[in-house]
């Protein structure tokens, strides 16, 4: 049986980032329900702070920090922009499948 | 007074006499649709009339102004040692245009609100008027030449949209147009001769720039200071309607009347003069230039004079005798006599105003008609009227002890020491002066009326009019006569105001000992005029056909403005546009430029037409693309060493 | 190891006191609401009633836990779990008193001092609402949803509030770790007025503190802002269709909030444990007093009873009381109850207030409280943010 | 100790991102996202970062998700009923997802240096103080622009979601 490590290296944290980020893609793809994939951006977005926050833990300085501050702040932003057009959308079509609201098409 | 001059000159806040119409303009322009006609009336000649209380006040404030007053607001340009800034300096130059524009200004806005009352798009006349004059302080105010500027090219908008008043009728358009292009020219030099002062003075301030000159010594002065002068001089020729830029006037009364006097009678047009006076240092350093704006002058002067000799619509006839009068004021700048200029610049804005707001009057009373063939004998119908145009008459024509009679009398002794035929041509020019204006008058007021107007209801509007439709020729309401009387008096008495004397700081006097004729000539000329005018117009009207067919060549010829328009469009403009056409419009424009643009496009939608079949309008697919790429992106880093 | 075995026991010690605390306390409202109300209040089981807790518990056991049809189940029994375990982890970093120093060995009255102990309650405030937003909606009844949907917009709307109350005191004392907080509200101007940041320069946080008090009854959904369990309009809210535990989990979060909250008011406005008056005008003395004086009540109540009853009760209590009023005294032990007794009375108070506010006012209107909250509240509360930190950068 | 809570919270935080994505109703999908914050915020305690953590938890579980669930509270959205249309992008996805997944692994462990594991206290400046510092210092600009962007985005919301009075 192989010796855990007594402390987990960086690429785990950085491997957990990616399977995140990876499944924040897969859920893009396979939902359909707009507020899923919205929710599936956001696990994106939290992949991508970890791995900012694991970088910074690498080089001693917290601008990773900064930066996935920054994120969450826009996040913020986006979820409540996003959420109201999703409502709107809804309001017109009463639908949140993703397909059905492809009128951008041609 | 004089203990607290500082603290007076520090606070005289210039900058209100152009905001307030600044502020009727903003106000009329935005809101005038809903607001009462009284409402917009009360702002337009309010605004003015307190900008013109307020330049009282501030000139009584400002006292003898020996030095100009200069007030600084802010940087507008710093770069380098180039410092523009946006002052706003007072002289007793900018004393007297000051005065004559806010002062004449307002009455003519009085006599507009009366012209105007069934016009439509009211509140955008007056929105246009007070823009003017925000405009035109602005020049008359500025202390650099950049400031001076944005008012020229300011004013120059204004006449546009005035002219172009009637935008439905093409002929008003294409005057607007003619305004505007010709006067593209004139700015053309003047801006070239603002960058060439700022490349050799380092800046554009007035006092900095001529106290530069004047320590030049004048014998030998550089050629770039002629040149700087000839392209100022283009400048002023183009604005002030000098040969070879003055045909764009005469279609310029496609305007309204109180426009053609408020614009192209009192105060745009002589920006030219008020520039020149006030650049006179750089003129007095090149006797050239200075030569040439004297022979600029008094041909001008003629050549309008005799063109004014036969035109038959009435606004016309005064539309050459302004540009012939400016002509007069450019031949006293070039005598030299800049205080001459401004004087009769001065007068010239009283009569011609009034002889301006007095044909409007008529036209208003005629309906709209502007033709005297079909006028005469009004004299009983408006008396009010042809009393006051009389005023104007015997002023422009130069009567003894009328305004005119002095400031003519000034230039031409002017001209006289200058050189003695430009006294005699000018002289002549007074005779032909007085002949077509009284010829107008007589024409108007006296014989048998000719017209149709009013003798049966239906009336046609000849061009615009203005559109009530009360039959019987009448007189006009007072808020038109009112402005009419007080500019009478001002043009007879107005040459009692000593401007000669008044500008002598800027400007010195030409002294000097003249022979008894030179101050004779004029009058007795201006005094003939008259006389033969009323001979052949009202004792024996047969003369002048006869007339006509004896010289019927040079009838043709002046009758048609000496084929000047024909000339332009033959030279200039039918090549200009041909060229265009063919060159720039079929060749350039259509095959180069549109070959590519439309090349570019099919290329694109035969590009798109491919990938459109990507755009499936499913969310999903495009990530599905943007995960495919941004793999094919990283595997590509990542095995051509990419990243590390 | 050591440090584990330690904080397990201190765990076992705190959870057994808060459960105590949160039972009673349910007991102390009712016999207070009664009191308000002109009524004894319980009184049957056990001498005063005080017995009654208990027996509540035992009937919330033991009663049929029903299941309602059409709920989502995995949601529905997730719910009141959530609710109380945010409730109940907020405590772990309460400090409740200065460190036990028993000879050489050494610990803190608190769980764990985190030094983003502020942080920490905030976002368990911030988790707090998903209990009461699941339990209405995945009980699958229109009441309970409203009540699920405005309890959660309320909370929301107060966390802003109150996260700013909360700012303008750590502006003066620029620490988030609440053992410092206190340590930095230790000291007496003139020598006996407290800095407690509600009287501390150079900007008193009444104004904060009041802010705080409101936004923490609305985060509690406590009277008059209960909004989510507003009887008379959502039947009984969120938990309308929870029964027997999962409702009595509810309960206890609530309980457990509002003990967490007076804390937390405690600990950043009234100075901690740190006593009203310096030591040396015999501010220790003040516990053995009370105690003392409270037993001899008892007794003199014991000597003449009004009912038979009290005759062995009431001396018991008496000699209780003030055997502990002479623990206060002892060399050891003084030291380290004497802060706790600053410190629970102070929290005391405040939940009493809470209690007194139930037994008084009446209920808001909903659009009352959103616009309170936004155009009261919210502004208020920048201002007062603002205030503080000029105040404290140009100090 | 620190692998040990690593893989305990990172097992949580996969799991419960599977769950977003296999859950077929947009409630369970939320709640396991907020699962994968709150095991994501404990591991940036890990990693030292005290105060994103707390962020972590205030910002993102404690509003962001909580306006989702709202959201979809509000919506009564339901669970989704399977497509009629197929598209490429389902068949091609997994594929996709796996390569994407490869590389990733890959590039990690070549492109990272051998690095001592992460000991839970190593990293200090991930407290208040030094981000504090650290923002208003070196990241004033962007901190303004992200708070005239929030304005922006309340206006937005507000604006969309209004009722329209007509």
């Amino acid at each position: 049986m192989p010796q855990l490590p007594s402390a987990a290296p960086l690429s785990w944290y950085l491997i957990l980032s990616a399977i995140l980020f990876v499944l924040g893609v897969a859920g893009f793809l396979f939902r359909r329900n707009i507020i899923t994939v919205f929710m599936s951006i956001e696990l994106m977005l939290n992949a991508v702070n970890l791995s900012f926050i694991a970088f910074s833990y690498q080089l001693g300085q917290n601008d990773g920090h900064i930066f996935s501050f920054f994120v969450m702040v826009v996040a913020a932003a986006e979820a409540a922009v996003g959420l109201a057009i999703i409502l709107t959308v809804f309001k017109n079509r009463q639908t949140l499948e993703i397909d059905e609201i492809s009128s951008l098409k041609n | 007074m004089q203990t607290s001059t500082e603290t007076l000159l520090a606070s005289q806040q210039l900058w209100l006499i152009p905001i307030l119409p600044f502020l009727g303009f903003l106000l009329n322009g935005i809101f005038g649709k809903r607001l009462p006609k009284a409402a917009i009336n009360v702002i337009a000649c309010g605004s003015v009339l307190l900008s013109f209380l307020w330049v009282l006040k501030t000139l009584n404030a400002l006292g003898s102004l020996e030095t100009p007053y200069v007030e600084h607001y802010y940087t507008w340009i710093q770069s380098g040692t180039l410092n523009i800034s946006v002052d706003f300096a007072v002289d007793r130059l900018t004393e007297v245009m000051l005065l004559i524009v806010t002062g004449v200004g307002f009455l003519i806005h009085v006599y507009a609100v009366g012209y105007m009352a069934h016009e439509g798009g009211y509140y955008r006349f007056f929105a246009y008027f007070n823009l003017f004059m925000f405009f035109m302080l602005i020049l008359v105010l500025g202390a650099n030449f950049l400031v001076l500027f944005v008012g020229w090219e300011g004013v120059g908008l204004c006449s546009y949209l005035l002219i172009g008043f009637y935008f439905l009728e093409k002929f008003a358009t294409d005057a607007g147009n003619k305004a505007f292009i010709v006067n593209r020219i004139g700015d053309y030099g003047f801006s070239l001769a603002v960058f060439l002062i700022a490349i050799h003075f380092g800046s554009l301030d007035f006092g900095r720039v001529f106290s530069q000159v004047k320590d030049m010594p004048v014998e030998s002065s550089p050629g770039w200071i002629t040149a700087i002068s000839l392209l100022l001089l283009v400048g002023a020729a183009g604005k002030s309607a000098q040969i070879p830029l003055y045909v764009w006037l005469p279609d310029a009364m496609a305007g309204p009347t109180p426009v053609s006097a408020l614009i192209h009678a009192a105060t745009m047009v002589t920006a030219g003069v008020y520039m020149i006076a006030r650049s006179s240092q750089l003129y007095l350093h090149s006797a050239f230039a200075l030569n040439l704006v004297a022979i600029i002058g008094v041909a001008t002067a003629f050549f309008a004079a005799t063109i004014g000799l036969l035109q038959n619509d009435i606004k016309k006839v005064f539309a050459y005798s302004t540009v012939s009068q400016l002509g007069y004021m450019f031949l006293g700048l070039g005598a030299g006599a800049f205080s001459a200029g401004i004087f009769h610049l001065m007068t010239h804005a009283f009569f011609k105003a009034l002889l301006f707001l007095g044909a409007g009057s008529v036209i208003h009373a005629l309906g709209g008609e502007q033709d005297m063939r079909k006028m005469g004998g009004l004299a009983r119908k408006i008396p009010i009227t042809c009393v006051v145009l009389f005023c104007a008459g015997v002023a422009i024509a130069g009567v003894p002890f009328t305004s005119g009679h002095y400031s003519k009398d000034a230039i031409l002794d002017a001209a006289y020491t200058l050189s003695p035929w430009m006294f005699w041509l000018g002289t002549f020019t007074a005779f032909l002066t007085a002949f077509y204006v009284f010829r107008a008058l007589f024409l108007t007021f006296f014989g048998e009326y000719r017209g149709t107007y009013g003798r049966e209801p239906v009336h046609e509007h000849s061009g615009h009019g203005d559109g009530h439709g009360h039959g019987a020729i009448h007189e006009s309401p007072p808020i038109m006569w009112i402005p009419l009387a007080i500019l009478a008096v001002l043009s007879l008495v107005g040459g009692f105001i000593n401007v000669p004397k008044f500008l002598e700081p800027m400007f010195k006097l030409s002294e000097g000992e003249l022979p008894s004729f030179v101050s004779l000539g004029p009058m007795i000329a201006g005094l003939t005029g008259i006389g033969l005018a009323y001979v052949f117009y009202v004792l024996a009207p047969k003369v002048p056909e006869q007339l006509a067919s004896a010289f019927s060549g040079l009838y043709v010829l002046i009758y048609n403005k000496y084929f000047v328009d024909e000339l332009y469009d033959a030279t200039v403009v039918r090549p200009v546009v041909d060229g265009s056409r063919t060159l720039l419009w079929r060749t350039a424009d259509a095959e180069l430029i549109d070959g590519t643009v439309n090349g570019i496009g099919r290329t694109a939608s035969g590009i798109g037409g491919v990938l459109r079949l990507l755009q499936s309008g499913f969310i999903r697919s495009y990530a599905a693309w943007v995960v495919a790429g941004s793999i094919t992106v990283v595997l590509v880093m990542a095995l051509w060493g990419g990243s590390r | 190891m050591n440090f584990l075995i330690l904080s397990l026991i201190k765990a076992a010690i705190v959870a057994f006191v808060l459960m105590t605390t949160l039972a009673y306390l349910q007991w102390i409202e009712r016999k207070v609401i009664a009191h308000i109300q002109l009524r004894v209040g319980p009184r049957r089981v056990g001498p005063h009633g005080l017995l009654q807790p208990l027996a509540d518990v035992i009937k919330l056991l033991t009663k049929e836990d029903l299941l309602p049809s059409h709920v989502n189940k995995v949601f529905y029994f997730l719910a009141p779990f959530i609710a109380v375990f945010f409730a109940l982890i907020a405590i772990s970093v309460i400090p409740f008193g200065t460190e036990i120093n028993i000879g050489s060995f050494h610990t803190e009255m608190q769980l764990t001092d985190l030094n983003i102990g502020v942080l920490f309650i905030l976002g368990l405030s911030g988790m707090g609402v998903y209990g009461v937003a699941l339990a209405g909606w995945a009980s699958n009844n229109k009441y309970a949803l409203l009540g699920g949907l405005r309890s959660s917009a309320q909370m929301i709307s107060y966390e802003l509030p109150m996260a700013m109350a909360i700012a303008a005191p750590l502006l003066m004392l620029n620490t988030l770790s609440f053992r410092q907080l206190v340590d930095a509200q230790g000291g007496y101007s003139f020598g006996f007025i407290p800095h407690w940041t509600i009287f501390q320069g150079p900007f008193p946080q009444i104004i904060s503190f009041l802010l705080f008090l409101v936004a923490a009854f609305a985060e509690t959904n406590r009277v008059p802002f209960d909004l989510p369990e507003a009887e008379n309009e959502l039947v009984a809210g969120f938990h309308t269709e929870y029964s027997s535990m999962k409702f009595a989990s509810f309960f206890m979060a609530e309980y457990a909030n509002m003990v967490t909250v007076s804390c937390v008011a405690t600990l950043l406005f009234l100075g901690g444990w740190q006593p009203l008056w310096p030591a040396q005008y015999g501010s220790n003395f003040v516990p053995t007093a009370v105690f003392i004086a409270g037993g001899l009540l008892c007794l003199y109540h014991g000597m003449n009873p009004a009912r038979p009853f009290d005759r062995i009760t009431l001396p018991i209590a008496g000699i209780v009381f003030i055997a502990v009023g002479a623990a206060f005294l002892a060399p050891i032990i003084g030291p380290i109850l004497l802060p706790l007794f600053w410190f629970a009375s102070k929290a005391g108070v405040i939940l009493f207030l809470y209690i007194w506010v139930r037994g008084t006012l009446p209920r808001f209107r909903y659009d009352q409280l959103m616009r309170f909250a936004w155009t009261f509240m919210f502004p208020v509360a920048v201002a007062n943010l603002f205030l503080t930190g000029l105040l404290v950068a140009l100090t | 100790m620190d692998a040990i809570l690593f893989l305990i919270f990172a097992g949580i935080a996969v799991i419960c991102g599977l769950n977003l994505v296999l859950q077929k109703h947009p409630i369970s999908s939320a709640l396991s996202l907020v699962g994968v914050m709150g095991s994501l915020a404990v591991l940036y305690l890990l990693l030292g970062g005290e105060f994103i953590s707390m962020a972590q938890l205030i910002v993102y579980a404690g509003a962001i998700m909580v306006l989702f669930i709202f959201v979809i509270m509000l919506l009564n959205a339901g669970t989704e009923r399977p497509s009629r249309r197929r598209l490429w992008a389902q068949y091609a996805g997994v594929p996709l997802l796996a390569a994407m997944l490869a590389i990733a692994f890959y590039i990690i462990q070549r492109a990272l240096p051998p690095s001592p594991g992460v000991h839970f206290g190593a990293f200090q400046h991930g407290n208040p103080f030094d981000i504090g510092i650290k923002l208003f210092e070196n990241y004033v600009l962007p901190f303004e622009v992200t708070s005239l962007l929030i304005l922006i985005a309340i206006i937005g919301a507000i604006v969309l979601a209004r009722k329209e009075i007509n």
